[in-house]
């Protein structure tokens, strides 16, 4: 892991993002408010922007700052949790751990706090159907050496998650005001950042 | 799309600064983080209540700043909450010493930031969390009810109440209480048009309405057919009723709001249908206030709000207020 | 049609109730023939302000009924100027002894029909016509420039007058000159719904907009391709300053108004366009006011009002105001 | 000249004006504000009404009746202008004359009046294009005696001056705000008043 990786990582995740712009924005519109695409695309824009400052900078670091950008610059449900997630993995980061191991525990901290902070859990519709899987499996296949293995699993398991929201009634974030009318769609969140999951998993599994 | 702009991320700058300059006497707003602060500092420390969320439903909460009411607004990007630096930048430049009370409508995302810009401030602080929205079940398993038009009431008493010296703990206690007397359901006849989207957030027939809509252009609780304004005023106010279970001649505030889309004509239209439903019911009607306040950008429909009212709540709704979008007695 | 309505025939009557019972500190209605009035009678004797014309561009009159404003309002049917019966019974309701003062705004239907009325009225009385839309060629052959969004700026300044007890004669010339020193030009992005009709009264394609339009949804000085806020400023502030010729340095009141279906973000953004041009030719804005005042049902788009400033209007305006829709410093 | 024959009239214009109204809303939408259909309606209703009340009565009280009610209930231009024109007709009322003096003489007092009121003249594309012409024509055909000759000459004399209105550019009224753009146009109150004349021939003729 270093600051080339991650903003290498935030390219592809860019380029995904904006090719399925109209699905994203179409699926806030139908559960949500509509602005979860400008949201992202804000953050990814402004974190992309951090790129000539941070290069060289230790991963931690940069993913605290990438993580302060986005809670300065997103807003909404995301920003906030996109934030979290970002800040709390790098609190966890640690250099003498395999990269594998360090990433499980990255991420389950940065998932944990997610959840404290949507006080949300699995199954209520949100981009935690996709969070909180992927961190599980990423505990599981730590001990693991096969990287692209390890992608490809993880980026099966973030596709499921994502598909399960769809016939999910949501019970947190603003799609669960419409009760028995949220069922039917994917969750704008979860697709997102399955999409985001996915990007990083193909970036992995092509090198 | 149809709407006066330059450039659509500039948008909201441009329009903050048109605020800002057309209301000089009142207020003035800092950017990045961007919020907008009360020019007139307090005479006496007094507790600062602050607000803030998406934008798109001015004059929410800009238009409130000023005396008598809010000390700050942090508008986020439209519909979208606003983001922890501003609310912290926000009370520090506010604070005068008492304390802080943050006024928040109930959706994940603006508690999620307000609640992660509490995290990062060295200031005393409170905040009150707006839910007025029946439209919504209240379930201790969800998100519950969204906080909609009943806000501008909670902000104009509490920020009655904090003029007087107030403790924070008090305007905290009162606000809530106030928020408990309020009720509020809305319908919806077009979707807004979000300035990045370009077009509608949703479609709707000629014919139909969005029973039970947000201010967001989110859905609302049924898609029906166009009703009479007597059909459709009976249908909220029975929500907001079964709610509130007011009693026998009880007082109250009856505030008709557009949601940006619909003529004055049509709001009085519907404080007509409200009061004649009330009367029928005893329920007196002795606060009103009709207009566009709590908005979602160009939406056509409206809602109607209602708030139980007591000596307390009367007092400090009828107290004097200076701020753009709200103002008597001064 | 999306409307908040029971019966196409009863939404004036239902909303003008609404509006009754919404204000019922501030005045009163009367029916057959219909007007509103002022419910404090003045102290001492003062000219009484009367103004009225077609409904549907609330808050524009009636909103301005109340002190230091007008002392009646006659509402016509949508779009249709008031009858004369409306007018005379009015003006015998609110008649203090000091004459009555009738502010017109100038169309056709609402001249005649005020000239009937004042034909029928035994009381003194005086016209002012305000004309102050740019948009329509002033020539002495033909019908001259409509009187629209200015109006609202006559009449709270000779409102102020009237209540120093300001003679007919003093009035009438003062509405004279404040007519003359105010300018104003719209733009609509979309046609107003009749409620009788039903349908928008013109189509317009969804890139166009209507340069120059009235309040009524008639058609403007041109059809155009949207253009960005800036420069539709830019043409509306050029025939406006054209027509005013203001001094260097000159003060002016800037008023941005609505014409119902464009959110409050974006007048503020117009404000923001004007003062940028406004600043260049060192024109300085030193009194504004930005919201839907004179509207034309849920018509998108809005106007650009200039008035050039002196002492007297200025100490007018600032002067305290208690209406429905404009009200301060009391 | 009685009360019947002038409800008798008034039903025969409503007949006609209900039957083209959708061409008349669309001629005031084009260069007006859309309302003018709707304001000649409700004096026709209004009107109507009166018969009861007004049946028996002399032809100048009934006219001055109606003039009244359309002067209080119809508004706009076009309220005031056919509020003009009856109100006066009532003045000129002599039941001495023969019947085309008689009511060429109203017709042109009550015209005057309408000039008056309207600040406005042939050719500036208003309904005084078919009610100048078609009081002119009274005048010079008020020593004949064949009524049906003259209800003949007068429903073209009326239909020529509506369909004048066409090429004006109008400047009075709402449509001289358009200039140029009003052009092509047949001007609503010329419609209307040329279809209520057209309906009053036609019961002439017919009978
Ligand atoms: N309480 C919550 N816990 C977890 N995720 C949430 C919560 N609330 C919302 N979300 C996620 O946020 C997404 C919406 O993000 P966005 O549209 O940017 O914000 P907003 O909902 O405030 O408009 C939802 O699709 C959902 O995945
Ligand atoms: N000054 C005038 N003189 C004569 N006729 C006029 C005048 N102004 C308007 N009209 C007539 O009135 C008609 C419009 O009537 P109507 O739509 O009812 O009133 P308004 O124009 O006030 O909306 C026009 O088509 C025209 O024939
Ligand atoms: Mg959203
Ligand atoms: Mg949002
Ligand atoms: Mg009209
Ligand atoms: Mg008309």
């Amino acid at each position: 892991m270093n600051a080339e990786k991650i903003f290498n990582n935030l390219n592809q995740i860019k380029l995904s993002i904006d090719e399925h712009q109209r699905e994203i924005e179409k699926l806030d519109q139908e559960i949500g408010d509509g602005d979860h695409i400008f949201n992202i695309q804000r953050g990814i824009k402004e974190s992309l922007d951090l790129k000539d400052k941070l290069i060289g900078q230790d991963p931690d670091q940069v993913l605290k700052e990438i993580g302060m950008k986005v809670m300065t610059t997103v807003g909404g449900s995301s920003g906030a949790l996109f934030a979290t997630l970002l800040i709390n993995m790098s609190k966890k980061y640690n250099s003498e751990l395999t990269n594998q191991k360090n990433i499980a525990s990255m991420f389950t901290e940065g998932v944990e706090a997610m959840k404290k902070r949507g006080k949300a859990d699995l199954g209520e519709k949100t981009m935690l159907d996709v969070f909180i899987p992927v961190s599980i499996e990423l505990q599981k296949l730590s001990d693991h050496e096969d990287v692209k293995y390890i992608a490809k699993k993880i980026k099966e398991v973030a596709k499921n998650g994502m598909l399960s929201t769809e016939d999910l009634i949501a019970t947190k974030g603003r799609a669960s005001y419409l009760g028995e009318r949220s069922k039917g769609h994917i969750d704008p969140g979860a697709r997102s950042s399955q999409l985001a999951i996915e990007a990083i998993c193909n970036t992995i599994i092509k090198t | 799309m149809k709407k006066f702009i330059n450039n659509v991320d500039d948008i909201l700058s441009e329009s903050l600064t048109g605020f800002a300059d057309a209301n000089t006497d009142i207020l003035e707003v800092k950017f990045k983080p961007d919020f907008i602060a009360r020019k007139s500092k307090p005479a006496k420390s007094k507790v600062a209540l602050i607000s803030g969320g998406g934008s798109g439903h001015e004059p929410l909460h800009g238009g409130f700043v000023g005396y008598g009411m809010l000390d700050a607004a942090c508008p986020g990007h439209i519909f979208s909450a606003p983001t922890p630096d501003q609310m912290e930048s926000a009370a520090n430049y506010v604070d005068s010493g008492k304390g802080i009370l943050f006024i928040v409508k109930n959706y994940s995302g603006d508690i999620m930031n307000f609640e992660m810009g509490t995290d990062m401030l060295d200031l005393e602080n409170q905040t009150i969390i707006v839910n007025d929205d029946v439209a919504v079940e209240d379930s201790t398993y969800t998100t519950g009810r969204r906080g909609v038009a009943g806000t501008i009431i909670v902000e104009k008493t509490v920020g009655s109440l904090a003029e007087t010296g107030a403790s924070l703990e008090e305007c905290k206690t009162f606000g809530e209480h106030v928020n408990k007397m309020t009720a509020s359901m809305g319908v919806a006849f077009t979707s807004c048009t979000v300035p990045a989207a370009g077009k509608p957030t949703f479609d709707i027939g000629i014919d139909e309405m969005e029973f039970g809509v947000g201010i967001h252009g989110e859905p609302g609780r049924k898609r029906e057919k166009i009703k009479t304004a007597d059909e459709i005023t009976s249908e909220l106010l029975g929500a907001i009723l079964e709610d509130l279970k007011p009693n026998h001649n009880q007082e109250v505030l009856l505030h008709i709001n557009g949601f940006g889309g619909t003529p004055l004509m049509e709001l009085y239209l519907l404080f007509n249908s409200s009061k004649k439903i009330l009367d029928q019911k005893n329920i007196k009607i002795s606060r009103s206030l009709v207009g566009n306040f709590t908005t979602s950008l160009d939406m056509a429909g409206g809602s109607i709000t209602i708030t139980k009212l007591d000596q307390k709540i009367i007092k400090h709704w009828d107290s004097p207020v200076h701020t753009p979008s709200l103002r008597w007695k001064m």
